[in-house]
């Protein structure tokens, strides 16, 4: 055994760290937990990026918390609003935390020096999102903090400024491309990571008692998405290819308005704010799916909803294939002080006049409510009911879960501070006492095979011609509504196109800053976690939140009021999903809430 | 991959910024101070000696030797003197400090515009306050009309 | 129909005519070049993209050697930074249709930062500079809710809060440019956004931080940073600012 | 309307171009604007007219030195190269001067850099017109002085 290897050795070419915490990623849920854990531990954050790049930032329109600074609200609605949203897919102990938790987590990001916009007294101001409401669906209540619209912006920026006061230790643009796990006690525990530092290709082994994840999201999978170019899902993806399970990984949520044919988010908070949605004709739409809260009703709705108009022949346009979100009435000034980012995308990108113009939008693919499944103190599962110990996850990458089917907006801000906190929290008391995970020997070995293989492939196939294949037919099969058939469809090609991902070869031979390199191992990741998000969907025989099968047009409690839980066995190479892909089912945790029909 | 790895491409920090005397506030609080009264006595100057009677061709010892009769032009150009001497030579140091990328260089040019300052400043102080407006040996006609004569 | 209503894309840019699009790219690798060199692509490109679409499909298509970062893809990560034609955006957020197609695109590294590769420059001083100005709320009081400030007062530094730290401004500064000492329009930027903020006790810190020889009265007014801020900032308004409060001995 | 902002997705390549390419050189020169050029220019001329000042004390001098001798410099003054000269010195230091208050009025008013376009271009403006009132007098003074009048 390698066992421990002193901070600072470089053998055979790969650098050897010690820190007893390592995170994976500085987004926002990174971040928070290296502010929880940089103070009590030796703690190091490993990143793709450099912190202020990660996508937390492009978050617009808030963060829930039962404030009540601008009118009656608490955290049992706001609990009841998350399970109903989820389409009581939700674990509700986790959703109860959430919503309680929220409220300190608005406050430690103020006290941080979050500037949060403000009422006319002083205090955090809120509004309107959707599905967010009083008295249990009564009528939409002011639940979102914000700061104008780039709240996930001012996130980002005040998590590092903390992490700058503490002195945090970022390593920035080093890739984690792989987990090294070792025996402790018959258990599997993760000893530390391998990334690849991007400006000189060195690689690195990071040796750590406990593991973070909070890699972000994977919405490149799908073409048009309001996702970042680097939401490659990389982190899911190692802990897939480590054979732990993946929990609901069909659920994906597409948001009802990005920009048409761009997919750049415009936020809910221009709903918030009372924007409208509009057919071609003029008509508010959304009056006839959800009478009580139109506009504002849940993403999963309003998108369907959405869709529905375009194929029964309502959309805008020559082709009739996009909608309008109108904020004409709005004054300019409120728009101006309330949504000014997002009245530029639409000029710069589409130079439409929001003040004038209603601007053309369709929906994005944009969050995943699946991911690396946890409990709710943030500990990854290895099983229903097991963990494994010392490996935490946090963020889009994590699944507690408190989005259930679908998420409401304003949650997942709240989600990656909430449990972000408590991974950090959590980390720092378990390394106090676990001992080190010896390294096993040359732990850098299969991803440096695997660069390798990559870098000197010599096969006919580019890397970008994959990715558009795939990314095309998610958009196409996997999206807002799917069949058995579309499904199908897109299995078939995955197949396809994994075997074709064998055959790559990459332009970019050298070291430094080989991006080629670096995005053919993201495609491999996207592969594997498409994979999965179809193959998951194609067994869910209902429709629920997110997920709808316009086979199975019902919500179907009796068989499936239970989580995926997806888990990579058998030989991982081998061609059809179903050979390698096994599926588990995880009860829902019920507390107060029984499932009843979701009506808006 | 080897153990031979290729150096770090990531240069280290520049060193640390210097220390010393900080010169840039007071300095920048002058720029402006002094530009705004060189504007007076500059266009003054420069409109008395070229544009106002016969423009630069009036300009001769009596025409100077006129004007410093009074003490009026005395403090004029004293003022003048001070203000844009002092002024340029700030200026000039920023550009050195801009460009001068040699240590070693950018001290030969400061030292160099420090001397030449005080030198000039001394040399046109002494000009203005002991001028003699009707030194002897002169020709009456190139001396002022009020001179007696020799 | 078939079940997928959303039929691949909006069609719209579809129809879009299409056109070519000279890109001259500043290429280095210190691996292979001595120096760097200049390198055209053509591509043919739609109504909506933008540069950094262009760079995508000469990376994706052409060859893969091309190095540039990115991220969003819409002008809220601070990653693309470069010399477009000679000024210094975002290449997420800068469109083809707004730029002189007849002749060719010049793409090239933010200049004063050390290049490290084709777009690709080193970042870390950049970084420092921001760090050495205290970027942290610095307030001893630790309240039990939120602390109040009004509506005025968390207006009064709004707009320096937008910055992304994406160096467009920093690396525009002719005064940076010459010998990279100088803490740049960025770094004061967040000052500015902290000196400024009602709740925040350190301004006086912060003010003798960049009353330093390198602080702001090296800033020459030359606008370039206000120029080329793709947030809108308007950075040298917020420098003059500082520099009025550094005077007048407080916020 | 509708129809209108469908088309904005259509828009081809605007026939009018805000970014012109530049030269290509080993980096390209950067394209600033107003801010940056008149900051250039504001270097260029501060630096001429300091050169010229260190001249222009040392003859000045010599009115105390050397009467005589002062009549012959300012003689030379009075050719049309150094009158030329003299001309450029005064389109220098106006313009630095009226620059300067515009740097002075971006700095001490809160309303100075968000105009400060305008303030260029006032500047600009008043600029040629100081120099045209004044070029005129000096060319012909420079004539004059050239085909020998008697004041010398
Ligand atoms: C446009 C948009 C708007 C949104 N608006 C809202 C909103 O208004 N309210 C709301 O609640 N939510 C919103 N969301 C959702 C929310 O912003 C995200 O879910 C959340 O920010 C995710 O945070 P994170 O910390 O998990 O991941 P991210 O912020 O995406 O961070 C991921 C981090 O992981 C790192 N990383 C990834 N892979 C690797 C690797 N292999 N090695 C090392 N590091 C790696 C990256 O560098 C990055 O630092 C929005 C999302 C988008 C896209
Ligand atoms: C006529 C009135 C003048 C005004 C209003 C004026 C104003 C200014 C101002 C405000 C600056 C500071 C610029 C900055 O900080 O960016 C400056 C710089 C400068 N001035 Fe003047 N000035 C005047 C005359 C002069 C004279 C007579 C000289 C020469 C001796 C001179 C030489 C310089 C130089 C060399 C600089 C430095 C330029 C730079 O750093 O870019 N100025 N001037
Ligand atoms: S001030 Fe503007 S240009 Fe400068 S780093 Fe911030 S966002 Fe970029
Ligand atoms: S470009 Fe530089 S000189 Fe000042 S106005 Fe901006 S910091
Ligand atoms: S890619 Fe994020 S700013 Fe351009």
């Amino acid at each position: 055994m390698a066992d421990m290897i002193e901070d600072g050795t470089v053998i055979d070419g790969v650098h050897y760290h010690q820190h007893d915490i390592v995170i994976v990623g500085a987004g926002g849920a990174g971040m928070r937990a290296a502010i929880e854990a940089g103070p009590n531990a030796r703690t190091a954050v490993v990143s793709k990026l450099y912190p202020t790049r990660s996508h937390t930032g492009a978050a617009q329109g808030g963060m829930a918390a039962a404030l009540a600074n601008v009118e009656e609200d608490n955290w049992e609605w706001h609990t009841y609003d998350t399970v109903k949203g989820g389409d009581y897919l939700v674990d509700q102990d986790a959703a109860e935390i959430l919503a309680k938790e929220a409220i300190d987590a608005v406050l430690d990001l103020e006290n941080m020096g979050l500037p949060f916009n403000r009422t006319a007294d002083g205090k955090i101001d809120q509004r309107r999102f959707g599905g967010h409401t009083r008295e249990h669906g009564a009528a939409p209540v002011r639940r979102a903090c914000y700061a104008a619209d780039r709240t996930g912006h001012m996130i980002l920026q005040t998590l590092f400024q903390n992490c700058v006061k503490l002195g945090i230790n970022f390593f920035n643009e080093y890739y984690v491309l792989d987990m090294v796990m070792a025996e402790v006690d018959g258990k599997k525990q993760p000893a530390g990571v391998v990334a690849y530092e991007l400006a000189t290709g060195d690689l690195h082994v990071f040796q750590a008692k406990a593991v973070i994840f909070a890699t972000g999201g994977f919405g490149k999978i799908y073409k048009t998405t309001s996702n970042a170019h680097t939401l490659t899902g990389d982190g899911v993806g190692i802990i897939w290819r480590k054979g732990l399970p993946l929990e609901d990984m069909e659920f994906y949520q597409f948001h009802p308005t990005g920009l048409a044919g761009l997919g750049i988010l415009l936020s809910e908070a221009a709903r918030g704010e009372g924007a409208i949605l509009r057919n071609a004709s003029g008509e508010r739409f959304m009056e006839r799916y959800t009478p009580t809260l139109k506009d504002l009703a849940p993403r999963d709705i309003v998108a369907r909803s959405m869709a529905l108009e375009i194929r029964e022949g309502r959309g805008a346009g020559p082709n009739k294939d996009y909608l309008y979100l109108d904020i004409t009435h709005l004054e300019p000034a409120v728009i101006d002080e309330k949504l000014p980012d997002i009245t530029e995308f639409a000029r710069t990108y589409l130079g439409v006049e929001p003040y004038t113009e209603p601007v053309p939008v369709l929906p994005t693919a944009h969050y995943a409510m699946g991911g690396i499944p946890t409990n709710t103190n943030a500990e990854v599962l290895q099983s229903n009911t097991e963990i494994v110990p010392g490996l935490y996850a946090a963020g889009e990458c994590a699944c507690v879960s408190v989005h259930g089917s679908n998420r409401l907006g304003t949650n997942s801000l709240l989600d990656i501070n909430v449990f972000g906190k408590r991974a950090g929290i959590n980390a720092s008391e378990y390394v106090k006492t676990a001992p080190w995970v010896p390294l096993p020997e040359n732990p850098a070995k299969g991803i440096r095979d695997l660069l390798d293989q990559v870098r000197s492939g010599d096969g006919t196939e580019r890397i970008a011609v994959i990715r558009k294949e795939l990314q095309d037919s998610m958009d196409r099969n996997a999206q807002i509504f799917r069949t058995e058939e579309s499904l199908k469809e897109v299995t078939e090609l995955i197949e396809t196109l994994r075997a074709r991902y064998k055959n790559i070869q990459i332009q970019d031979k050298g070291k430094r800053y080989n991006t080629d390199l670096l995005e053919a191992i993201e495609l491999g990741f996207l592969l594997d976690l498409a994979e999965v998000v179809v193959y998951s969907a194609r067994s869910r025989h209902e429709s629920r939140g997110g997920h709808m099968r316009e086979d199975y047009p019902k919500r179907d409690d009796e068989n499936f009021l239970v989580h995926t839980m997806a888990y990579l066995t058998g030989d991982p190479e081998s061609a059809e999903a179903g050979e390698h892909i096994r599926l588990d089912w995880k009860p829902v945790v019920i507390t107060n809430y029984p499932p009843m029909e979701r009506k808006y | 991959m080897s153990t031979e790895t290729i150096p770090t491409p990531r240069s280290s920090y520049a060193p640390p910024r210097t220390r010393g005397v900080n010169w840039e506030k007071w300095g920048w609080m002058y720029m402006r101070i002094s530009g705004l009264f060189l504007v007076i006595l500059i266009f003054g100057h420069l409109f008395v000696n070229l544009v106002a009677g016969d423009g630069v061709r009036a300009i001769d010892f009596a025409f100077v030797a006129g004007k410093y009769s009074t003490p009026f032009w005395k403090v004029w150009d004293f003022a003048m003197l001070w203000l844009a001497l002092i002024h340029g030579a700030n200026g000039m140091r920023t550009l050195v400090n801009d460009y001068a990328r040699k240590p070693l260089l950018r001290r030969v040019f400061l030292v160099a515009i420090l001397v030449s300052t005080i030198l000039l400043i001394l040399l046109g102080s002494l000009v203005i306050t002991t001028f003699d407006p009707c030194p002897a040996g002169m020709a009456a006609s190139a001396l002022p009309s009020f001179c007696p004569a020799p | 129909m078939s079940t997928a209503v959303l039929e691949g894309q909006p069609t719209a840019p579809a129809e879009v005519p299409s056109f070519t699009a000279t890109l001259i790219i500043r290429r280095y690798d210190p691996e292979v070049d001595a120096e760097p060199y200049w390198q055209d692509f053509d591509v043919t490109m739609h109504g909506t993209d933008r540069v950094l679409d262009a760079l995508h499909k000469i990376k994706w298509e052409q060859d893969g050697s091309l190095s540039f970062r990115r991220s969003c893809a819409h002008g809220v990560c601070g990653s693309d930074a470069m010399r477009i034609n000679g000024r210094n955006r975002l290449a997420c957020k800068t469109l083809l249709k707004d730029l002189d197609l007849s002749k060719p695109i010049y793409v090239e590294a933010i200049k004063g930062l050390p290049l490290e590769k084709d777009l690709i420059v080193d970042m870390d001083p950049f970084f420092e500079s921001y760090k050495s100005i205290q970027p942290f709320l610095i307030a001893s009081s630790k309240p039990e809710k939120e602390r109040i400030q009004s509506v005025a007062q968390r207006a009064r530094f709004d707009e320096t809060t937008k910055c992304i730290l994406c160096a467009a401004c920093t690396s525009s500064c002719p005064v940076f440019w010459t010998d990279g000492q100088y803490f740049g329009p960025a770094a004061i930027v967040n000052a500015h956004r902290f000196i400024f903020d009602s709740r925040d006790e350190g301004a006086q810190v912060r003010l003798d931080i960049l009353n330093d020889k390198e602080g702001v009265w090296r800033c020459r007014t030359t606008f370039n940073c206000t120029d080329a801020c793709p947030r809108g900032i308007e950075v040298t308004k917020a420098i003059a600012e500082v520099k009025a409060a550094i005077i007048r001995g407080k916020a | 309307m509708p129809e209108n902002s469908a088309g904005t997705l259509a828009t081809p390549p605007s026939a009018t171009p805000r970014i012109k390419p530049p030269r290509r050189l080993a980096g390209t020169v950067y394209r600033g604007r107003e801010g940056m050029w008149s900051w250039v220019l504001h270097r260029i001329t501060g630096t001429a007219i300091y050169f010229f000042l260190l001249v222009h004390i040392l003859d000045t001098s010599l009115v105390r030195l050397n009467p005589g001798a002062y009549n012959g410099v300012i003689d030379t003054y009075k050719t049309p190269i150094m009158g030329l000269g003299e001309l450029g010195l005064v389109i220098a230091i106006v313009y630095h001067a009226l620059n300067g208050l515009r740097i002075i009025a971006i700095d001490f008013f809160a309303w100075g850099p968000k105009r400060q376009r305008a303030l260029f271009i006032g500047v600009i403006v008043l600029w040629v017109i100081l120099i045209a009132g004044f070029a005129p007098r000096q060319i012909a003074n420079i004539i004059l002085e050239a085909t020998g009048h008697p004041s010398a």
